[in-house]
């Protein structure tokens, strides 16, 4: 087996992997029942599939300036859903309304 | 440089080079009063302005003189790839309108939108001069683009000079009537848009000339003009989309009503004009244009209704722009109807005349109304019982612009009226005939209610809480004697208005 | 291609949905994070399209700062959050202005069918003229020298907008600064993401309008991230919004325009006319101009956001 | 069925949805939605555009993709501005409708003609 097809291989197992837990997240979203629960199974399941998109992404571009772009993009989401979700949470706690 | 493709004789045409000083120069009176505001914008303003008048008379003069459209090429790059300005004969003259009202605002100006010695900017100083400027350089922008895209972000400059100018009193009700007049202009803006995409996608270019002779009539053209059309006369307040305008006219400080009312209006207008006259060169078609020509009825009647029912001068006054707005629509069916070429030259004539002796008119009014409110601190009708022995020059002016607009002997109203009866004669159209009498009988109605107070004999003076500039008052008769001398002097503008016409109906000539 | 003509299809359907749901639901709130959705997948649908240029400027303008602008009007005006339909027309104007519209989508839908083949297009004087201007990505040639007119016009639109917005502020607050509304007291987490996030934005802010020369960027993106930036400092509390009646700020805020101008009127005289640039020197003084464009954009874009002064300088 | 023609069809779709939503819809921050619905829809008209004049090794003919460009900040600019006036009217009454005097005129029209 060729390094290709392995590649190849990772691709399309990270990607589709990747985008069922996006898929996951997104019922999470529609279907728990309050703000909280929604939040956790959205951060939680789209970071994971992200960060196997980006696995799987990166084999397909140019090393490096590409590949560190992808790997900027992932971080950045990365923090910026961590506090977003933090902010979406303190201001429940702090007794917004749930809805 | 001179880049492939481009023909360098044609691309910097030395004559149009004062079409770019048309645009630069309210430019410059925007960003300077936009960095050093304060106590010398009115003065700088005013030079501008004074230059402006300079450019405007030489356009008007290299039109006139060179006999056909004075062009320049923006960047050397020729359409399709670039955009060319022009200004043809409908141009020249309504940038020279559109210069000697701007230099009457200025100078009218009242002092709240001056910056004393001693004070800082105010916001209100600031926003006017700004704004006033970019009017100038929305009007003028409008008049010589000749690239539908160009002229989209023209119509978005007038859109936005001329909303903050709506509510730069900052009160309710002016706030109201700016936002229900920016979501109109907005709804015209992106159907025009619209239009524009529709006429791309099918002939590849945005050039008022070679569309023109690249247009085939079809479903794509009849709905793009449909949708340009009906989003112009949004922005034009043509009935029955005229709602915002009585509002928004009526709510502004007379300096910034007398722009929206004579000018800004007018450029979406104009750009019907292009679409109908120059775009579709020939294509018109004559039961569409019926519509529009309705629909101009429409609003002579409800506008002219609607003043009558009025108590509030200034109310009344916006009002008779809707009315008098309805005149211009009118060209179009006369145009269509026209089965030889003179006869689109006097329908089209006839509504550009309206739409200068309008300005002139309708701007002495506005002006004549806010010296009156500042005079006596309102504008009831009923209370302005012998303003005219008190304030003689005003009530004089006012009386002649009202006599233009009513239509009356020897002003330029009289004279449009008479033009558009004749076009209606010579293309059997007599439905429009009565239209026009009609107006001008609710036209004698509205403006007898005013005059017929405002000269009779009262038995207390009306108390003043300020008094009236002297200076103010000449500004507004300058302006009401510009109207009157539009009906005595047509010969030259007739001429001038028909520079550089591509002629007009191929339909109609064999 | 008929994998990309299902993703189309898919997409296409998306976007009608989520536009749907954006008009129809009656929480205004709900209706403008829809609209942020539907902005992102415009996005997509643009890349779909191969304008990758555009792409961005929807992404950063179309759903960022416009769903900022929209998210922070809304949370203002929350006391009438549900669309009230008792107010809207009769069923009688609604159903015509329904015909009206169907009548117009249909309408549109033939013309797209029936659009010539083939399609007229400018690509190739476009290209042709590409080497004069010593730029690689087209569009922004277009922008920047073939249309530079309309890009210098627009320029002044925006300019206006702000001057419409300023001028809604009260007469007391004149000279001020904005304010957004009101802030809330910015939380640890925000402070902190702004501090990580400003660095990285800066830097793609300058990279996008740098690379906008040859390859999809330039000033309008870039501008648009350098403002979201911004507005997240002002969210953080780290910097307060500058004052109106401050001359830096305002010349910050018209570089871009006078810049332009001046490249244009020089071009009278040392070029082939107004906006146009000298032989060789196109490419620099054209990266000039946006340089001085995405600070103005940038500049113009957050206060635009930021709303009219509210709080006067002295206390 | 080629990608520019669905896209096409969107595009109508999102013209006449967000035109409707324009006319029938009383609140201003409604209608200031219904503009970019709107407004986005005829850029994609213009993107359609663009990407069926692909020509010379370029994906689309580049004249519309810069007017969309200009485009989406020209709306911008009509949104900030827009909401601007919508919040001043809202600080000022209280409500952000700007309708209710429009129908009284409406009304009243209606009444003499």
């Amino acid at each position: 087996m060729s390094i290709e097809v392995a590649l190849n291989i990772l691709t399309i197992v990270a990607v589709s992997g990747g985008a069922f837990f996006f898929l996951a997240g997104t019922v999470g979203l529609l279907r728990f029942p309050d703000t909280l629960t929604r939040l956790h199974a959205l951060t939680k399941a789209d970071n994971v599939g992200l960060g196997l998109i980006m696995i799987g992404l990166l084999p397909r571009v140019a090393w490096p300036f590409d590949a560190l772009k992808l790997i900027v993009v992932w971080v950045l989401v990365l923090v910026a859903s961590a506090v977003s979700s933090q902010l979406i949470g303190r201001k429940l706690w702090r007794g917004g309304d749930g809805s | 440089m001179i880049p492939p493709g481009a023909v360098s004789s044609q691309a910097s045409d030395a004559s149009g080079i004062v079409l770019v000083a048309a645009l630069v120069l309210p430019l410059v009176g925007i960003l300077l009063s936009f960095l050093v505001a304060g106590r010398y914008t009115r003065g700088m303003a005013l030079i501008l302005l004074a230059v402006g008048l300079a450019v405007a008379a030489g356009i008007a003069d290299g039109v006139w003189r060179t006999g056909h459209a004075l062009t320049y090429t923006s960047g050397g790059w020729l359409p399709p790839l670039g955009v060319k300005l022009r200004a043809d004969g409908l141009s020249a003259v309504m940038i020279a309108v559109t210069a000697i009202i701007m230099f009457a605002v200025g100078l009218y100006a009242p002092s709240e939108f001056r910056v004393r010695q001693d004070k800082a900017e105010t916001r209100r100083s600031f926003s006017f001069w700004i704004l006033l400027f970019a009017i100038w350089v929305a009007m003028n922008a409008v008049f010589l683009g000749n690239d539908l895209f160009n002229l989209y972000v023209a119509l978005e400059l007038v859109t936005f000079a001329a909303v903050p100018l709506v509510s730069i009193s900052g009160t309710a009700g002016t706030l109201k009537a700016a936002l229900r007049y920016l979501l109109f202009a907005l709804i015209g803006s992106v159907l025009y848009l619209l239009g524009t995409a529709l006429l791309y996608g099918n002939y590849g270019t945005l050039d008022i000339s070679l569309l023109s002779e690249r247009i085939r009539p079809g479903l794509a053209v009849w709905l793009s003009v449909s949708v340009m059309t009906a989003g112009l006369a949004a922005k034009t307040a043509l009935f029955p989309f005229h709602l915002w305008l009585p509002p928004a006219h009526s709510g502004a400080p007379p300096a910034a009503s007398a722009l929206l009312s004579s000018l800004v209006v007018k450029g979406s207008f104009f750009i019907t004009v292009r679409i109908w006259f120059d775009v579709m060169t020939g294509l018109t078609d004559f039961g569409a244009t019926q519509i529009l020509g309705a629909m101009g009825a429409g609003a002579i009647v409800v506008g002219g209704v609607m003043a009558l029912r009025q108590t509030r001068l200034k109310l009344l006054i916006a009002y008779s722009t809707v009315a008098q707005l309805g005149y211009l629509f009118l060209m179009f069916p006369l145009a269509a109807g026209a089965v030889v070429s003179s006869g689109v030259t006097l329908a089209l004539s006839a509504g550009m005349f309206q739409a200068v002796s309008h300005a002139f008119a309708k701007a002495a009014m506005f002006m004549a109304a806010g010296l009156v409110a500042d005079a006596v601190g309102h504008d009831r009708i009923a209370e302005l019982r012998g303003i005219g022995y008190q304030l003689p020059v005003t009530a004089f002016a006012f009386g002649i612009a009202a006599l233009s607009l009513i239509g009356v002997p020897p002003t330029g109203g009289f004279f449009t009226k008479w033009l558009l009866l004749s076009a209606s004669v010579s293309t059997g159209q007599w439905w429009w005939i009565v239209v026009v009498l009609a107006g001008g009988l609710l036209a004698g109605g509205y403006m007898f209610r005013v005059i017929s107070p405002g000269l009779a004999a009262a038995e207390t003076p009306l108390v003043f809480r300020s008094p009236v500039s002297r200076n103010r008052e000449i500004i507004v008769l300058v302006l009401a004697i510009f109207a009157l001398l539009m009906g005595m002097i047509p010969g030259t503008p007739l001429e001038l208005l028909q520079v550089g016409r591509v002629h007009l109906t191929r339909a109609a000539l064999p | 291609m008929t994998i990309g003509v299902g993703f189309s299809v898919a997409l296409g359907l998306l976007i009608l949905a989520v536009a749907v749901f954006t008009i129809g639901t009656r929480d205004s709130f709900a209706a403008v994070v829809a609209f942020v959705v539907y902005g992102l997948l415009l996005s997509l649908g643009w890349m779909n399209l191969y304008c990758p240029d555009v792409a961005l400027t929807e992404a950063a303008v179309g759903g960022g700062v416009t769903g900022a602008l929209l998210l922070n009007a809304c949370a203002r005006v929350r006391s009438e959050k549900t669309s009230d339909f008792k107010k809207s027309p009769r069923w009688i104007g609604r159903g015509m202005a329904g015909l009206l519209c169907l009548a117009l989508s249909s309408g549109l839908v033939a013309v797209v069918i029936l659009l010539p083949n083939p399609a007229p297009t400018l690509a190739p004087e476009a290209t042709r003229s590409l080497s004069a201007t010593g730029l690689g990505n087209p569009v922004t040639a277009v922008l920047m020298a073939y249309r530079a007119l309309d890009t210098m016009l627009e320029k002044v639109v925006l300019l206006l907008a702000l001057v419409g917005v300023w001028s809604l502020a009260s007469d007391r607050f004149w000279g001020g600064r904005a304010t957004f509304g009101h802030l809330p007291e910015p939380d640890r987490p925000l402070i902190f993401l702004t501090r990580v996030l400003a660095p990285v934005g800066i830097i793609a802010g300058i990279y996008l309008f740098w690379v906008g020369a040859d390859a999809p960027g330039g000033a309008f993106a870039g501008g648009a991230i350098l403002s979201a930036i911004w507005i997240l400092v002002f969210f953080a509390g780290l910097s307060v919004v500058p004052a109106v009646g401050s001359l830096g700020l305002r010349i910050v805020l018209s570089i871009g325009i006078i810049f332009f101008l001046a490249a244009g009127v020089a071009g009278i005289s040392m070029a082939a006319g107004f906006l146009a640039y000298p032989e060789g020197f196109a490419k620099p003084i054209i990266v000039v101009i946006e340089v001085a464009m995405t600070l103005s954009i940038g500049a113009t874009l957050g206060l635009l956001v930021a709303g009219p002064p509210g709080q006067s300088l002295k206390p | 069925m080629n990608v520019p023609t669905i896209l096409g069809i969107c595009a109508a779709g999102l013209i006449g949805l967000g035109l409707f939503s324009l006319i029938v819809e009383p609140q201003p921050l409604r209608k200031i939605l219904a503009f970019n619905v709107l407004g986005n829809g005829v850029f994609l008209f213009f993107g359609v555009v663009a990407r069926r004049g692909a020509a010379v090794g370029l994906f689309g003919d580049p004249i519309p993709q810069a007017l969309v460009i200009t485009g989406i900040v020209v709306g911008f600019s009509a949104t900030a501005l827009a909401v601007a006036l919508l919040l001043r009217l809202f600080d000022e009454t209280g409500s952000t409708s700007s309708r209710d005097d429009a129908q009284k005129e409406s009304k009243s029209e209606r009444a003499d003609s």
